[in-house]
């Protein structure tokens, strides 16, 4: 199988779709001529196959950039535009929040918004706080919206795919780390479904529900714990909305036990979200206290030390599994 | 340019049919629990939709803001349909979900409308993108207040739609005041106009309240958008002869002010021209008008008649 | 004790602030001038008392306000902006989140910035979704940022005078709702401390976290419940960051049970939060499953029907509880 | 103006000074983990923040953006501090927490630096209004770059400060480039100062290579400013004669037009006319270069020699 990364499987994805269905067409702060010259990123190539007229180099203004996403895309085109670092969701949030996610229930259903926002998101590069937030959570709170943050590049590429043809606004977020570790991704045509957790790891002992670049600290610790006789079972969310309930309840129930990892900062992120499903209709099932890895409530520093202190680890991990697996019931 | 006698009296109509509808609604929404909401109205200043609209062919797209009425009824939008919807009736446009604020009739290629100040402008650009794209010979118009020329998104649309030559003509209805703010109060500029030279746009100022204007304004900007010539600004001068919204007392309004605008109220102006050049007699107005109070009745028992939604709708139409 | 709006009392905190501090200014839409004019209204009658100088009335340009704001607080002014309503967060979003917020943490802790932003919030009022969208959790998902939510006319005067005087970035967002309702307001000089949780009714069997206009629905089930012999304790969280974990937490080691009740759509809401931080430190106390009332995942629609069935009213909080007082261990 | 040969020389001093800062940061940051983070210099465009920020009393403000090492150095700021902060160490003006992208340094009023871009403008107008408010005789100077002057806090920005009167000098580097888009692919306007015109604001355009002229507008724009006669927006044209940042290879800027510009390098353009109007020698010049290559040896051993902050110093600074 191909090995691509995840920036490339994203290119996939986007080729793909162009070449089936002229409404598609990206946009953005250089997808077409960048500043980077890479085959790991994912509009790499795009202006050389499909054209200026397709692969839409925008000036520095992320409101007109999510506006005529959602102006064409009411006009039946099928937008896939680019705001380039996660916080800069800000900018862009008046016509994604308040219009692609609500415009369509405004009209009583007569309008469609289907859009893609794509957006690179993640810590790690000593950019510091400006340029890595990771704010998944607030789209995930906008009904309307769907947000997908896949962790794979073959997920990544399926995923993409299903949000392009979705009729619906989605948020689509990258983690950069991602772009440039490669990973096996089916050559032909395949959609992975919206809506749809993956177990990426079968475990008896405690479930620890992650996404994006997250799943990789996961798996590391996993490998580490069930050398300690735990065995982990991962859920991948790669969808935070729609949330897939059932898999999320299906794993507690079997492991009894459950950990939240995500990158971004703690009170008020996605976790929380997690724990109250759970609470909810999984309680019965609970063995032990829930626990929480996730970055802590401060900026993302750019000095190294201080940004690997932020981003959550794999020693993180373990502990936080040990402890409600030695002290659960 | 030559305007064509019917051409005028459609204007007119729709002049008259936006007074009567607003008039209707000025009262209705006194009445307690009538209607939800605020309620904000364009009296006087109904010579900019229906000009505008006018000098539009049925495809090309308008994207509105909070001061929707009489853009939407010059559309071609069904007066019934608006009015239940301002009534939050199941029977409305948007199934009551959108009430007076919001609403979208994309029937007649107005799909969007939104109270975001200012929210009106980076839509159209998207709208008229896709026209673009698909070589459509199409525009949109994007009408937008004084107020929302102070908005960020003005100047990126405007940026962005001068940049890429799209089709889409941005009306902007300055109207002298954005909420209690005089224009000199939320501008230094003289004319929003002016603005339009900070992106190499042309920019033209016109009589808002001269309706033959606003269309012929329109056409050529409209020529010049389907012709490649991309978009024009066009700032329209006219006055909010009401509140902002009706319970607005306008205590910041000069009461001369106001009664020098009601003067130049660009009903009379048109109908007192054409009954003065013959285009229309006085009976052929006076029938015009019982007809549109007609029309705004059957609307309005339309609307009282309707039912409310089932509240377990609300859970509807928000994904497609 | 005098009777005031919340409204009135917003209005009284601003003019003691402003009386005693020169460095106090407001600034917004239609805070001096506006388009209502009523006693009730926070902003009333204090361009006449203190002039066009400090009470500066702004285009429509929430940006800019907001920036106002971030450059006037360092520069050692003490900023109280007012964004008009919620939803237009959004658009002021990226002076509050990428600078208010950041920008003492950039600095390395040699900048600081004193500000408010005062927004109203709440459905109600047949605006449609534009105008009512509950978008606190976005707030208290970002560090660096204090959010406040009064739900009494002593809390909002006592917490605002706090606010102004913090050296932080506060969001203080007032339920326009709760404008109209008198409620007892102390005339004399007092500051409420922001972080700190108040239980507005104290009971054994249950435990409701709420904040805001919820309240008075809380306490309206809470009656209705007391008559069925169900003792409810409601937690007026009254500030969401800092969060006042350790009365949650004593609250719920005393009942055993946890309902959150908060008007914001579901998904993504702070609710969570609190589910989150009571099953990590509080799980051993509890007895029942969660549960949260709140807005449904929808746009808040306009029709009067469908806005009453957004807004979480007493029989869904009823219901709620018993559901966990009956069923519980 | 006459503009005394003192502040001539400061100004060369202050450019050199920043040419060998970042020259050796070129090379620094090309040694693996040396430096974290992007690398964003302004080689070539010395010239706007040197006679910019030679034109300011101590106590006047300024606002800055990514590309901030010659406005901080102008400004006053430490190298050695500044040098520590972008090797990301515990010495650094902000102890490690921003490096090189957010660089801030109150202590020469340098309060906020900026990546967003167009963050700068609504920052450096409530700085000003700050300065208006208390009656202070300082002006505050905001530096942003052509692709900034398309975000809508831009227009905003611009709108505000004009409708207030207030002393805020908008200085925009206009370097050609925004990322990879050449200016004549953001903006249709052929030149930034036009877009003072829409708020009624004085626009100028100045050679943004020649030093002198970047000060001698500045501080007409600052006697403006103090004297009640609000903001002034100066676009200095300049060139990047590097990539965006270090890892950009340049593809789409044409090998002629960089070697075009860096014949106008603002630097031997003044130490020329320096020499030839003997007010500095060349082995004063020679000197000059020294002093300045001294400096910087030593701001990076500082930086080389200082710690990295612990890893728990992270949770600091989040609240005052
Ligand atoms: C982003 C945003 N800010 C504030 C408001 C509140 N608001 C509604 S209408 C209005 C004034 C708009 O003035 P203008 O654009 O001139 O339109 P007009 O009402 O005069 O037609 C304001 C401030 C809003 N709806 N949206
Ligand atoms: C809001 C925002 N959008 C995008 C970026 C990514 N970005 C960083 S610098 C830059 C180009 C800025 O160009 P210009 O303003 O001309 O400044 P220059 O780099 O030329 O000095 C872009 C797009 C950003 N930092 N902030
Ligand atoms: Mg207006
Ligand atoms: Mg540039």
């Amino acid at each position: 199988m191909q090995k691509l990364g995840l920036g490339q499987a994203v290119n996939q994805a986007l080729r793909e779709e162009m070449r089936r269905d002229p409404r598609v067409f990206i946009a953005g702060e250089g997808v077409g001529v960048g500043i980077h010259n890479s085959p790991m990123l994912p509009t790499d190539g795009l202006v050389e196959e499909f054209g200026p007229g397709r692969v839409k180099d925008t000036p520095v203004s992320e409101a007109a950039i999510a506006g005529l996403a959602v102006g064409a895309a009411e006009a039946g085109l099928r937008p896939v535009v680019e705001i380039m670092f996660n916080p800069f969701f800000t900018l862009a949030s008046d016509m994604i929040v308040n219009h692609a996610a609500k415009l369509r229930y405004l009209s009583g259903g007569k309008s469609s918004f289907p859009l893609v926002v794509r957006m690179k998101s993640g810590a790690g590069f000593g950019a510091g706080c400006q340029h890595s937030h990771n704010l998944e959570a607030w789209a995930a709170h906008c009904p309307g919206l769907k947000v997908v943050m896949p962790s794979t590049p073959a997920d990544a590429k399926g995923l993409l795919k299903s949000a392009i043809r979705d009729e619906n606004p989605v948020v689509f977020i990258e983690n950069m780390g991602l772009y440039f570790t490669p990973g096996p991704v089916p050559q032909e045509e395949y959609l992975t479904p919206i809506g749809k957790a993956d177990i990426k790891r079968q475990g008896r002992d405690v479930t620890v529900v992650t996404w994006s670049s997250m799943l990789w600290v996961a798996f590391g610790a996993a490998e580490k714990l069930a050398g300690q006789g735990i065995e982990m079972e991962i859920v991948d969310l790669r969808t935070l909305t729609p949330l897939d309930k059932e898999t999320i309840l299906a794993s507690v129930k079997k492991t009894g036990r459950l950990v939240v990892l995500h990158e971004a900062t703690r009170t008020g992120g996605f976790a929380g979200e997690i724990a109250a499903v759970v609470m909810e209709d999984g309680f019965p099932s609970l063995k032990a206290p829930f626990r929480r890895v996730t970055g802590p409530d401060i900026p993302v520093p750019a000095s190294p030390p201080l940004e690997r202190f932020y981003i959550p680890d794999e020693e993180q991990l373990i502990a936080a599994v040990k402890e409600i697996v030695e002290t659960g019931g | 340019m030559q305007i064509s006698a019917d051409k005028k009296i459609e204007m007119l109509q729709t002049m008259i049919l936006t007074r009567k509808f607003e008039d209707a609604l000025a009262e209705l929404c006194k009445i307690e629990g009538k209607i939800p909401g605020m309620m904000i109205l364009c009296t006087g200043q109904e010579a900019v939709g229906s000009g505008a609209c006018a000098a539009l062919e049925p495809l090309d797209v308008i994207i509105t803001n909070h001061r929707s009425h009489n853009h939407l009824l010059a559309k071609g939008a069904d007066p019934g349909e608006l009015m239940a919807e301002i009534f939050c009736k199941s029977t409305g446009c948007n199934k009551g979900k959108s009430g007076t604020l919001h609403l979208a009739v994309p029937e007649v290629c107005a799909p969007c409308t939104t109270t975001v100040v200012g929210g009106s402008l980076p839509i159209a650009v998207g709208q008229a993108f896709a026209q673009q794209y698909r070589q459509q010979d199409r525009v949109t118009v994007c009408f937008f207040g004084d107020g929302a020329a102070d908005e960020g998104s003005f100047h990126e649309s405007l940026n962005l739609a001068s940049l890429w030559q799209l089709p889409v003509i941005f009306v902007c209805e300055n109207n002298l005041y954005a909420g209690a703010q005089r224009f000199d109060e939320h501008a230094r500029v003289k004319d929003l106009a002016q603005r339009a030279s900070a992106y190499a746009m042309p920019g033209r100022i016109v009589d808002g309240n001269d309706v033959l204007a606003v269309y012929q304004a329109t056409m050529e900007a409209r020529q010049s958008a389907v012709t490649g010539g991309g978009p024009t600004l066009i700032e329209c001068k006219t006055y909010r002869c009401r509140g902002h919204g009706e319970t607005d007392q306008q205590l910041y309004q000069p009461r001369d002010e106001i009664e020098k605008w009601q003067k130049k109220c660009p009903i009379p102006r048109l109908s007192d021209e054409l009954v003065s050049q013959g285009l229309i007699t006085p009976d052929g107005l006076k029938e015009m008008e019982t007809r549109a109070g007609d029309i705004v009745d059957q609307a309005v028992r339309f609307a009282e008649e309707s039912p409310y939604p089932l509240p377990e709708e609300a859970l509807d139409d928000v994904f497609a």
